[in-house]
C-alpha cells in the first residue's frame, strides 16, 4: 500500500478529483497549505506598491491506495492537474511514501480492504 | 516603456473618454428643448407633487424661511441612505464565494463615486429638471452641475415644508446611487469591472433618471403620475419611496444583464458557498436601518406622512422575515438566518411604493405576503435555469412588482392627506390598474434599454472576465487584492520588488 | 409524500397556532375593562407623564401644529434604537464558538421580527394604553393593531413638544424588541430556536409590556412611578430610559432561564472561544451609537433634556470602558478589548434610568462605578456555576440594579426641570428607597412570570438542543448553515440534488 | 502574594497618577488669568464665530427659545460622529496583520474612553473657553468637568441657530476623540498599549485643545482666525470642520511619533497582508456616513450651510474615490477596494476644511485633485524609508494640506453668507496665503509638542512593545486574546485554571 | 517508529484526545482538513435550494509513536473516534507510515527517546 | 529520497526558511496546524477569567529532499527554529520518513531529479 500526497493548483482540485473518480479512486483527504517551489508568486498591490506573494496557495491531497492502483492514481492526478497541454511551473508535485497499515474506525478492518 | 499617456491613447480609457463625450452630446441634445427658458426660478420649480400642500405654501417674497425640522430630518435621512451602500456591499459580499468578496463589495463602493458623478454630470437636471416631452425625461441648465445649489435661495418644499433645494438633491442622488447599485447581485462573481463601471454610469443617464423624472418630476408631469390621464381617463401611477423606480428597473435590469453575461462557470453546482454570513446579517440590519431614511425621508420633511411611512415600514418588514422563514419551515423545516436577513428585505421592497399611502394595518399583509412570494420569486431561477446569483431579480423586481399592485389596493386617500389616491379597498378598483400599467412599462422600458446597452458594452469592451480570472476569483484577478487571511499560518512572506 | 398543509397539523406550528389563540383570549380579558370606554381622545391620552410641559401645552382645538424638530429627532431616534439589534447581534455574535456564529447573531434577528407582530397584535395597547388595575397594565382597543395611528390627529407630546403618536409607538416597539434580545446572552449555545422565539413573544406580553406600563404608562398611573404613593407615603420610583425596564428585567430573566437550560456541555471548560471578537468590538460600537437614540430619545424631543441625556450617556460610557479595563489591569494585568467594550456597555446601562435626572459631574462616577461592579458581576458565575454565557445577567442585571439605586442617589429636580426628584445627594433620600422597591418588585416580577414561561415551554416543546446538535454547532444543527468560509481552502464541491 | 494595592504602588499606575497630578498643576496655572472672571453669562460666551448671524439673534432675556430643528440635527450630527470611530477601528483594523488585528481596534476604542474623561478634566474649558493669551488657549471655571452645562440656561448659538450648550460641548468631544485615534494608523503594529493611551491624553491637552481654540474659539478670538491681523493686515484663515485642527494636526503627529518609534520588524517586507479588507471597505464606509456630521453638522445648526456642506461633502468624496483609482489604474492598471476606500477618505480630508466656504462646483475638484495627489502622498514613504504604517501623515496630513489650500483658492464669501472670506478666484489671493500660514504654523506646532511628549513617554514607560510581543502580535501580547478563530478546525481545548 | 495519521469526524477530537492520554499518548498534531470518503455530507440550506456538501469538514491527526505504543495508540483511536456502539460511516480511519528517525528540536535528541 | 516533517513555532518559519535557502533547500509546503506535546499552552483571558490554551498553533513543513539533502535540512532547521541558543520546550520536532517516489506534475518528470 502508499500513501500519495499531492500538491496541486487550487482550481484544479475539482479537475483531479473528477479525474481520480474516473479510475475510482474515491477516497481522499485535502487540506490547505502554502507553498514555496519553481513558480513565482503573484503581485498584489497594497497603496500603490506592488508586493510578491512567494508563498503560494495550494491544495494537498493525501491519498492511500492499494499497490495496485498507484500507477493510476497518478496519471488521474496528472491528467487532473495540469493547467495546460505542456503542464506550467506551479502545478505542482506527487510523493509516494510507503504505508504500512490502514484500520477503518467503524468496523476495526484492517489492511488493504480498509482503503 | 510606454509613457501613461501612450498607454492611455492605445487603451480603453480613450474609449471611456470618447463615450463621456458621446454622452455630453446626448445632453445637449436633450437640453435643447430648454435652451429657451430663463433661469429656472428656484422656490418655484420641484414644488410639491401633492397640490394642497404646495398650495398652503406662501408664494415666498425673498428667500421663504427654512423648516430647520424638515431640514434636520433630510440631512438625517440622506446621510441614512448613504450607509444602505456599505450595508448592501455587506449584504451581498457575504453571499458570494470567498474569492469574490471584494469584487462584489466594490459594485456598490463603485456606485457611491461613479453616480456622485453623474449626478454631478447633468443626472439631477435630467431627472429632476422641468418637465419634456410629456414627462419623459427633465431638463434645467442651472441644475446641470448642480450650479443652481450654490444660493441661498434655492428652496424647495416638496413635503409642504420649506428645505434647501441642496438637502433634496443629496436624498435622490442617493436613490440613484443604490438602484444601479442593486443590479450587482444578478451579475455577482463573472462581470469585468471596467464594464460595470461603463454600464452603471449609462444606465443612470438612460434608465434611471428617465423613470425617477416620470414619477417624482417636481412640477408633477410625470408620465407615470400621469398614465390616467395620458390614456384618456383620470389619475396616475403612484409610488412613494421608489417601488417602481428603485426596485422593479434594478432588477429587471438585473435578469437583462445576467441573461447577457451567462452563467457562472460550475452552475448551479459549485457556486454557492457564502463566506461569511454573519457579514450578509448585519448588511441586512445596516439596510434596515438606512431604509429609514429611505421610505420616511421620502415624505420631504418631518411631519405625520414621514412618521406613517416609518411605522409601515418597520410592520413590514418584521413581517417580511417572518413570512420568509415561515415558507422556508413549510418547505425544508429550516428556518435560516440568510432567509430572515432576505425576508426582511423583501418586506421593505414592498412597502417601499406603499408606505405613504397605505393605512398601518395594510403594512403587515402586505410584508408577510412579501416575504412568502419572494421566496418563491428566489426559487424559479431553478426552473428557468438562469443565474440570477444573488437574486436581486428574484427580490427586488419580484418584491417591487408585488408593492406597486398592493399599493393599488390598500392605498386611502385620507390617511395620505397630500393628494394620495385611495385604492381598491377604498372602492377605487382603477387605482390597481394605474399600478399595474406604469409598473409593466417600467418592466419592459428597463427591459430593452438594458439589452441595448448591455449589448454595446459587449461589442467594446466586453462583460465578462475571463475564465482563468472566473476560476482564480475576482479579487486576486481583478484588483490584485486578497480578501480574507484570518487562518492560524503567519503572514506568507512577500517581497517588494527593489527591496528584495 | 404528505402535503404541506398535513405535516403542518401534524406538528409543532399548530400548537403555535393554539398559543396563539390564546394569547388572544388572554388580551380579550385583558381589554374587558375598557369595554366601556369610547374611543380615546387622540391628542389627550397619552399626555406627557411630566405635569408643568403638559400644563403648557394648549388645548388643541383640532390638531396641534407637530413639533417638526422634535419629530425629526423622534423619528432618528427611533432608527438609531434600530440600529442597536444589528449591533447586538455582531456583539453577542462574536463571543461565541464560531459554529454558533450565525444561531446567536439569529436571537437578535427574529426579536425583530417576532416583538414588530406582537406590540401590533396588543404590545403597545398592553404597554401605552390607559391604566387598569392599579397602574399594573394599559388597555385601549383603539390601540390593538395600532389602528389609531392611521388618523392625522393621533399626536403625543411627552416630552412637552407635539409629535405623531406613530413615531412615539415605534420608538417604544424598538425597546421592547431589545429587551428579550438581551436574555440571549445568558442562555446562548444551547436553546432550541423555536424555543425562543415563543418564549420572546410570550415574554413580551407577561413581562415586558406590565412593567413598561408600570414605569411608562401616558396618564402617569403605573405603580412603580406612584410606588411611594402606593405605600401610604408619596412620590415613586424614576426610570429615564429604561434601566429597570429594560436591563433589569432582561438580565433577571436571561439569569432564570438559563438555570433552565443547564450549562453548556464542557463547561467551564471548552466553551470559550469567541471567533471573532473585533466583530463583538464593532458591535459594542453600534450599541453605544443606537443608545444615542434610547437615551437621548427617551426625552421624547428635541430639547435640553435630551441633550443633557446626551452628555451623560457620553461621559458614563467612557469612564464605564476605562473602569473595567482598570480593575482587569489590577485583577491579571491584561486590558482587553472584550473588556472595554463590556465596561462601554456596563457604562450605558448603569446611566440608562438616570440620564435624564442626574447632573453631569455624577456622570463620570456611575460610569465608573458600573465598570468596575460589572467587571465584577461578571465573576460571579465562577462562585456559583451558572453559565451565563455571555453574562446578561452579570452586566445587565448589575449594572441596572447600580444605575437604578445611583440614580436615586445623583438625581437633581432642578435639572431635570420637568417633575423629576430630587435625590439622597440633594437632601431626599427616600428617594433611594423608592428607587430599590421598584427595582426589588421588578427583579422578583420577572423572575417569577419568566420561570413559568420557562416550565411551560420546557414540558411542551423543550427548551434545550439535543446533545449532537448542541456538539455540532447550531448553525449546521438548527439553521443549515455554516457561518464562515474563509481560510484558504477552495469552496467544498456542493451537489443540488437533481442537478448532478 | 502582594496586593492588588502594593502591586499599584510599585507599578506604572502609580506614574499615571503623579502624571495626572502634573496635568492637574498645569490646568490650575493656565486657569491663572481666569480666576478673576465671574460665572460666564452663558448665551453671551460662545457666540457665533459669524458676525451677521449673531447680530440678528436677539439678546434673550432670560432663556432664548430652542431651534429644535437645529438641536434635533446637532443631536444627529454627534452620534453621526461618534459611529467614526467604530468605524475608524474597522478601517484600520483590516488593514494590519491578524496578529494585531485587535490592538489596532483598540486605539479608536481607547481614544473614546480616555479623550471623553480628558474632555471632562479641563479638555472642553481649554479649547471652549473664553481666549487668553492672544487666543492660544481658552479657559474657564465654569466649564471645568463640564459643571455649567448642568443648567436649563446653558445655550449657544454658534450657527445663528438657538441649541443647548451641551450638546455643541459633545459634538466638539468627537472631534477630540478622532484626532489622536488617526494617529495610531501612523505607529500601528508597534507601540505599547500604556504608551498609547499617555500619549493621546497628553496630546490631547497640550496639541488638540489649543489648536481647536486657535480656529474654533467661540469669542473668534483664536489666532489662526486672525492670523492675518495678527502679521499687521487684516483677515485670518478659516477651517470649517477641521481639516487642520484634525487632519493636519494628527497626519503630522503621526509622521513624527513613527520616526520616534522607528520601522515594525520587517519593514518594508513581510508587513503587509492585510487580514480582511472587507471590513476596511466597511469601516470607510461608516466614515463617510458620520463624516456627514462631522462637516455638516459643523455649521451648528440645521441650515442652507449645513445642506451645502454636505452636498461638496458628497461630491468632493465620490470624485476622490475615483481619482485614487484612477491614479492606481494609470500607475499599474489595478483599481483595488483599499485603492477606492482610501481614496474616499482623502477627498473626506480635503473637503473638510472647505464645504462650508465653497461653491458646489469646485467640490469635483477638490475631490479628484484630493485623490490623486493622496495616492503619491501614500508612495513617498518608499522614498524616503520612514514606516507611516497605515499613512495617516500620507493621506491626512497631505490631504489636510491640500485642502486648507484649496479652501483659500475657492472660497466664495456669497455662498457661505455667515462672514466666510472670499478666495482667489473671487479676487482675494491673499487668502491663500492666510491658508498656508495658518497650516504650516499647526504643522510646526504639532511637531514640535508631539516630539517633546515622545521624547518624555520614551524615556519614561517606554514607547515600542518588545521584540517577541511584536513578532507574536500585540492580540496576545498585550491583550490576552485571540482575533479571530474561524477555521475549520473545532475550538482548542481550554483549562480553566483551578476547574480541571 | 510509526507515523500514525488518523482521520476523524472533529467533534470526536476531544474524545480522542483523552483516550490517547488514558494510554499515555501526550504528543500530537491536528490539523483540520476534508475529507472525501464513503460518508454521504449533509444538507446546507440557501434560499430553499438545499445543497449536498460533499467534502466533509474533518480532523486530522498526525502521532509519532514508538513501535509498542502502535497498538495502544490505534485502540484508543478506535475507542475515542467511534460515534456509536458499532461505530459508523464517516467516523474515519487510521493509516500507519514507517517512521525512521526523529529530531527534538530544542536539545537535538534523536530517535525514539525523542518521540 | 526522505520525507521530512518539521512542526515549528509560527514565528520562526521566516529564520528556517531562510535557513533552508542557505542550503539550497527551495521547495517546500507549509500549513498550520495546532500541537499537543510538553510546551505548556499561553493564558488567554476572557472577561477576567484566564484560560489554559492547550493545543498550540504551530507551522508544519513538509520538505521533500534527496538522501544527501537530510542532514543538512534537519541541521538548517534546527538553526532556524530554535528561539534561544539552548532552544525552548515548544520549539517543535522534525520526523523523517522514507520516500518512494516523486512526480513533478508539470512534465512528469519522477525520481530524485524531480524533488
Ligand atoms: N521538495 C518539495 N518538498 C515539499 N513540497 C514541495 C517540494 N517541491 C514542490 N513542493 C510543493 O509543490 C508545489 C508546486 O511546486 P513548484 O516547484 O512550484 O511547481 P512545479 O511542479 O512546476 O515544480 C510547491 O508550491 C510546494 O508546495
Ligand atoms: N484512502 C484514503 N485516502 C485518504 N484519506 C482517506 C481515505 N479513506 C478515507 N479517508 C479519509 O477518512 C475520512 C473518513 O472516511 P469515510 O470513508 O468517510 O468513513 P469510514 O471511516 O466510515 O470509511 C474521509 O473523509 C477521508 O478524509
Ligand atoms: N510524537 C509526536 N507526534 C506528533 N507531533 C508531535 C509529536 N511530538 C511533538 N509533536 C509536535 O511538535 C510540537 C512541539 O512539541 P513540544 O513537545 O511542545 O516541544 P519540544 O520540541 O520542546 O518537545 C507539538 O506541539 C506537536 O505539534
Amino acid at each position: 500500500m502508499k500513501w500519495i500526497v499531492a500538491i496541486i493548483q487550487p482550481h484544479r482540485l475539482e479537475a483531479v478529483k473528477q479525474a481520480l473518480i474516473d479510475v475510482e479512486v474515491f477516497r481522499l483527504t485535502v487540506s490547505d497549505v502554502q507553498g514555496y517551489g519553481r513558480q513565482k508568486g503573484h503581485t498584489e498591490y497594497f497603496r500603490g506598491q506592488p508586493m510578491q506573494v512567494n508563498l503560494i496557495r495550494k491544495v494537498r491531497l493525501d491519498i492511500a491506495v492499494n499497490d495496485n492502483f498507484v500507477q493510476p492514481t497518478i496519471n488521474a492526478i496528472l491528467k487532473g492537474a495540469r493547467t495546460g497541454p505542456k503542464g506550467n511551473v506551479g502545478d505542482g508535485k506527487i510523493f509516494v511514501l510507503p504505508l504500512e497499515n490502514v484500520v477503518r474506525i467503524s468496523d476495526g478492518t484492517m489492511g488493504g480492504e480498509a482503503i | 516603456m510606454p509613457t501613461p499617456w501612450k498607454m492611455f491613447w492605445a487603451s480603453r480609457p480613450r474609449k471611456c473618454l470618447m463615450g463621456i463625450c458621446a454622452i455630453a452630446t446626448m445632453l445637449i441634445f436633450m437640453a435643447a428643448p430648454a435652451w429657451g427658458q430663463t433661469a429656472t426660478a428656484p422656490v418655484a420649480a420641484p414644488v410639491a407633487a401633492a397640490t394642497q400642500a404646495a398650495a398652503t405654501a406662501p408664494a415666498a417674497p425673498a428667500v421663504a424661511p427654512i423648516d430647520t425640522g424638515a431640514t434636520s430630518w433630510m440631512l438625517a435621512s440622506t446621510a441614512l441612505v448613504m450607509i444602505m451602500m456599505p450595508g448592501l456591499a455587506l449584504y451581498y459580499g457575504g453571499i458570494v464565494r470567498k474569492k469574490n468578496f471584494l469584487a462584489t463589495m466594490m459594485t456598490s463602493y463603485a456606485a457611491l463615486g461613479v453616480i456622485g458623478l453623474q449626478w454631478f454630470l447633468g443626472g439631477y437636471s435630467l431627472a429632476f429638471g422641468t418637465s419634456h416631452w410629456h414627462g419623459f425625461i427633465g431638463w434645467d441648465n442651472s441644475r446641470m452641475c448642480l450650479l443652481n445649489l450654490s444660493s441661498h435661495s434655492a428652496m424647495v418644499s416638496p413635503g409642504g415644508q420649506n428645505i434647501p433645494e441642496a438637502v433634496f438633491s443629496m436624498f435622490q442622488l442617493m436613490f440613484a446611487i443604490i438602484t444601479p447599485a442593486l443590479i450587482a447581485g444578478s451579475v455577482a462573481e463573472r462581470m469585468k469591472f471596467g464594464a460595470w463601471v461603463a454600464f452603471i454610469f449609462l444606465w443612470a443617464y438612460f434608465v434611471y433618471d428617465p423613470l425617477a423624472h416620470a414619477v417624482w418630476s417636481p412640477d408633477g408631469n410625470g408620465w407615470m403620475t400621469n398614465i390616467g390621464t395620458l390614456l384618456g381617463s383620470t389619475g396616475g401611477a403612484v409610488d412613494f419611496a421608489g417601488g417602481t423606480v428603485v426596485h422593479i428597473s434594478s432588477g429587471v435590469s438585473g435578469l437583462i444583464l445576467c441573461l447577457f453575461l451567462g452563467r457562472r462557470l460550475g452552475f448551479p453546482r459549485n457556486v454557492i458557498q457564502p463566506n461569511s454570513l454573519g457579514l450578509t446579517l448585519t448588511g441586512a440590519g445596516l439596510l434596515w436601518f438606512g431604509w429609514y431614511g429611505f421610505n420616511a425621508g421620502s415624505a420631504n420633511g418631518s411631519n405625520y406622512l414621514a412618521c406613517i411611512a416609518f411605522t409601515n415600514t418597520t410592520i413590514a418588514t418584521a413581517l417580511g422575515g417572518l413570512g420568509w422563514i415561515t415558507a422556508e419551515w413549510l418547505h425544508h423545516r429550516r428556518p435560516t438566518t440568510l432567509g430572515i436577513a432576505s425576508g426582511f428585505v423583501a418586506g421593505l421592497v414592498a412597502i417601499t411604493p406603499a408606505c405613504g399611502y397605505v393605512t398601518i394595518w395594510s403594512a403587515p399583509i402586505i410584508g408577510l405576503l412579501a416575504g412568502i412570494v419572494c421566496y418563491w420569486g428566489a426559487q424559479i431561477k431553478t426552473l428557468f435555469g438562469y443565474d440570477d446569483a444573488l437574486d436581486a431579480f428574484g427580490v427586488h423586481a419580484v418584491g417591487g412588482f408585488l408593492g406597486a399592485l398592493l399599493t393599488g389596493v390598500f392605498a386611502s386617500a385620507a390617511l395620505n392627506g397630500h393628494g394620495g389616491p385611495n385604492g381598491l379597498i377604498e372602492g377605487n378598483p382603477i387605482q390597481v390598474l394605474w399600478q399595474f400599467l406604469a409598473a409593466s412599462n417600467a418592466v419592459i422600458y428597463s427591459a430593452v434599454v438594458t439589452a441595448v446597452i448591455a449589448i454595446v458594452l459587449d461589442k467594446t469592451i466586453g462583460l465578462r472576465v475571463s475564465e482563468s480570472v472566473e476560476i482564480e476569483g475576482l479579487d486576486i484577478g481583478i484588483h490584485g487584492e486578497n480578501g480574507w487571511d484570518v487562518g492560524t499560518l503567519p503572514e506568507p512572506a512577500i517581497t517588494l520588488p527593489g527591496a528584495a
